[in-house]
């Protein structure tokens, strides 16, 4: 269009134009899209478009047994596969009524606490660089490395971990891992220390993230949203103490909550919750009992009784709730996976209604999103 | 291999409904079969924390189950539970479709959970799987709009009075519902 | 639907006017040094590949750690992760947004074949980006390590330079 | 006389010839030693980028006078450091004039931070709004 062409376009006073945040882009983490109507720098409407991720983990609930089920578990929020892996497994236990020794109860809390601290640290690093501070990534991955090598010691991965089975734990626990464990606790609290010093006092945080995406409990009930959302706008929900599942109701750890329900809180709630996780994974290595890891008798082929079994977790983003109906065969008939990331997502459209872009973004960072969580 | 633990009681399996009536009965349906061997003495019927709303709830033993109480209503009575749970402080967990083909009834299950205390709340309902529709809750839960866009999706349930049920998850111009039983790959 | 062939074909009618013996070869070795990667991460394989470019695996001892939003300056596109049919035309328009000496890494089994997504009546993923573009170097794993996108990395600077730089480790 | 004119006249030649084939240059290398075009499978070649999407709708539409207020105030800084590159060139060579050179600076930097001031007091680092957004 040429310029003449420019001046008689018959644009409408209050002139709004659409700008794709679409797929690739380095804000969104993922390809996530937001089809946002900007007034200038003022966004009218944003709404977030999903499914460019969808892998169908649903349809593959369908057609593989329970266990060929677990390495989609933890590939569905691949950040904390562990909490996720849990859920599924806890509902297939539900239903059979299989009773899991208490090492490897323990032994799940402590790897889904270091997995929780792991995903925090990546959200951290990825949530400073939309900010424009590149440095924290490589601090928060420096510890996360630490992270990695100990859970790839006991399960051969670094990511994608699979490692409870129906029933108990893959395997047994070396006590390598057991001390390199303390060790990453002790030398973890400095580190904490630190960051609060180096990136949470910082003024310029402090200036892009106060008052910044305000979410009050009452939008976080209507949209469902949990984990460090609802726990940012004061509402103390943890599945952890809320539903205590596994041996969560042995440890006594706090669950941080702010009322300010800004960004800044939520980010002040999963910072104060890597610290209380680290409480956790010493309570649990000190409580750790002895003895086997796995059920005695675990049926071969694993048949679930007709009816519905739900089983919920705490996962680093919120609360993840799986959903098994089975009609009797070694098949299971519908698996639902409610993931946080959608519910905290789907407040994104109206918490973000007339914002800057900046702190549009500034929000969603602070909602720690993972895609394939959502499209699933 | 050991036969499965015979049911508790209180939890009732798939209620059978009788294909026949479009508007599947409220009451209770009658007790299935008993199990092999004789019962054991009836546990005591879990409590039922929503006793005094208006909708048929029972409580349902958390421990087998997952969730608190748990109501079969009809699809018009919808938006009336989602209303009355709304006031009870609960939120929204999710919506799940389930496609009883051999029954040719789809299951729509909304699923509540309360900030504060524990309460799993499930409201289930049947409805006819040749034109499944059923009405939208999203006014009362605006976060239902998601659930309800993935519901239509995969199983083509829908949802009257929804503002935009145009695919959620598969590419806009889809027409096919992929978790439906009898879905072949396009 | 494209044969390596058409794809060398393609590649003939995109070659400069003016090329040179020795000014290509030091052309190669520069950008075989300084390859900029598309900031394109999908799925868990991206997480790797933000571990690969972060403090211990650290992609820039190879020049390849500054990742570029805009497809027009980058010159290598890593797919990290699962490429579904929705997001099938977006990857090919960014391929073709971007300059011509480019070169695609498909990172992790769902790039390669569409990896742990795949079974009998799949309706959502496309198995394997080379059914978009043609791809230059395979990395398996689910995902792979960081020191396999390095040797990735080190494969590709191989296919451009003829040489490799590095010593090539032998799985005892 | 002349030949000192003409030298001069040389040197002012040679510099926009310099100048120009620096622009100029680039363009000639690029366009014999680069590729000729891209390969391409879905013919977006010459599509803005719009995040692997199409672009909806049109960017030509009338934007508020803050972005360009905003680009003003930065186009007046650029001109100032543009004068401050010689003064830096010959800073202190004359020793007795140090003083002079320094409250010389600081007169013309003081006067042209008033732009700053001005544009704070106008409101346009707030990027405030001319009216309300338009459906809200």
């Amino acid at each position: 269009m040429l310029v003449k062409d420019a001046i008689v376009s018959n644009g409408t006073p209050n002139e709004t134009f659409t700008l794709n945040l679409g797929p690739q882009h380095p804000a969104t983490h993922g390809v996530l899209r937001v089809k946002m109507t900007m007034d200038g720098e003022y966004i009218v409407r944003a709404e977030p478009v999903c499914g460019y991720i969808h892998r169908m983990q649903e349809k593959m609930g369908e057609n593989r047994t329970y266990a060929q089920f677990l390495p989609n578990t933890s590939r569905i929020d691949y950040l904390s596969a562990m909490t996720y892996t849990h859920g599924f497994v806890g509902a297939v236990e539900r239903a059979l009524k299989l009773q899991v020794p208490p090492r490897a109860e323990y032994m799940r809390v402590i790897t889904s606490e270091l997995n929780r601290i792991s995903s925090h640290l990546v959200w951290w690093g990825a949530f400073l660089l939309d900010l424009g501070g590149f440095t924290p990534l490589l601090y928060a991955f420096d510890d996360r490395e630490k992270i990695l090598d100990l859970l790839e010691g006991i399960t051969g991965s670094r990511l994608t971990y699979s490692y409870f089975r129906i029933g108990g734990l893959y395997n047994d626990v070396d006590d390598q891992f057991l001390k390199g464990t303390r060790e990453f606790v002790t030398q973890m609290r400095p580190r904490l220390k630190m960051y609060r010093s180096l990136v949470t006092d910082n003024i310029i945080l402090r200036k892009r993230l106060i008052d910044i995406g305000p979410v009050s409990p009452e939008m976080c009930r209507k949209y469902g949203a949990t984990g460090p959302v609802i726990r940012g706008s004061g509402v103390p929900y943890d599945v952890r103490r809320v539903e205590p599942y596994s041996v969560y109701s042995e440890f006594d750890f706090v669950i941080p909550t702010f009322p300010e329900t800004d960004s800044m809180a939520r980010y002040l709630v999963r910072m104060e919750e890597m610290a209380q996780s680290l409480r956790i994974i010493e309570q649990a290595l000190d409580k750790l009992p002895a003895g086997p890891v796995m059920a005695e008798k675990v049926p071969r082929v694993l048949k679930l009784p007709a009816g519905d079994y739900c089983y919920a977790t705490e996962a680093a983003r919120g609360r993840f709730a799986v959903r098994i109906v089975s009609d009797g065969k070694e098949i299971p008939y519908r698996v639902k996976l409610r993931t946080p990331s959608l519910s905290n997502l789907s407040l994104f459209e109206e918490a973000s209604a007339g914002m800057l872009l900046p702190d549009a973004l500034a929000l969603m960072g602070s909602l720690d999103l993972v895609i394939p969580d959502i499209d699933r | 291999m050991n036969p499965p633990a015979p049911q508790p009681p209180s939890s009732v399996p798939q209620p059978p409904v009788a294909p026949a009536p479009a508007k599947p009965a409220v009451a209770l349906a009658p007790k299935p079969a008993a199990p092999a061997q004789p019962p054991l003495p009836p546990a005591p019927p879990p409590p039922n924390p929503l006793a005094h709303l208006p909708l048929p709830f029972r409580g349902v033993d958390y421990k087998a189950k997952g969730y608190h109480c748990e109501a079969a209503v009809s699809p018009d009575q919808v938006v009336a539970a989602a209303e009355l749970l709304d006031n009870e402080g609960l939120s929204l967990d999710t919506i799940t479709g389930v496609d009883w083909m051999a029954e040719g009834q789809m299951e729509v299950v909304y699923d509540y959970f309360h900030p504060a205390k524990a309460l799993r709340v499930v409201v289930r309902t049947r409805i006819p799987r040749d034109n499944p529709e059923i009405p939208t809750i999203h006014k009362v839960f605006p976060g239902a709009n998601w659930h309800e866009r993935e519901t239509h999706d995969f199983f083509g349930v829908r949802f009257l009075g929804h503002p935009n049920l145009t695919p959620f998850l598969l590419p806009e111009d889809a027409t096919y519902h992929p978790l439906r039983k009898d879905f072949t790959a396009c | 639907m494209e044969t390596p062939e058409s794809n060398a074909q393609l590649l003939s009618d995109c070659a400069p006017y003016v090329k040179f013996a020795k000014l290509d070869e030091m052309l190669a070795l520069g950008r075989a040094n300084s390859l900029w990667p598309l900031t394109f991460g999908l799925a868990c394989c991206a997480i790797e590949m933000m571990a690969a470019g972060a403090s211990r695996f650290d992609i820039s001892r190879f020049g390849a750690e500054v990742f570029r939003p805009s497809p027009r300056q980058a010159d290598l596109m890593i797919v990290a992760g699962t490429v579904n049919k929705k997001m099938a035309a977006a990857v090919k328009t960014l391929y073709d947004q971007m300059p011509e000496p480019k070169w695609v890494i498909a990172m992790g089994n769902c790039a390669i074949s569409g990896g742990p997504f795949v079974f009998p009546g799949q309706y959502a993923v496309v198995e394997g980006v080379d059914k978009l573009f043609p791809v230059d170097v395979f990395i398996p794993g689910c995902p792979p390590r960081p020191e396999a996108l390095i040797e990735g990395l080190l494969k590709l600077e191989e296919k451009l330079t003829g040489k490799r730089r590095w010593p090539t480790v032998k799985p005892e | 006389m002349d030949d000192v004119l003409s030298g001069d006249l040389i040197y002012v030649f040679a510099f926009c010839l310099g100048g120009l084939a620096f622009a100029v240059g680039p363009f000639v290398v690029v366009h014999l030693l680069a590729e000729r075009r891209t390969r391409q499978y879905a013919h977006k070649t010459e599509q803005f980028i719009e995040c692997g999407m199409d672009p909806i709708g049109d960017a030509w539409i009338r934007y508020s006078a803050v972005y360009y207020l905003y680009a003003l105030v930065f186009v007046a800084f650029a001109v100032d450091v543009l004068y401050l590159v010689p003064v830096a060139l010959v800073y202190n060579r004359v020793k007795d004039f140090v003083i002079r050179d320094f409250v010389e600076l600081v007169l013309f930097v003081g006067i042209l931070s008033l732009v700053i001031i001005y544009a704070w007091k106008k409101g346009i680092f707030e990027w405030k709004r001319r009216k309300a957004t338009p459906n809200s």
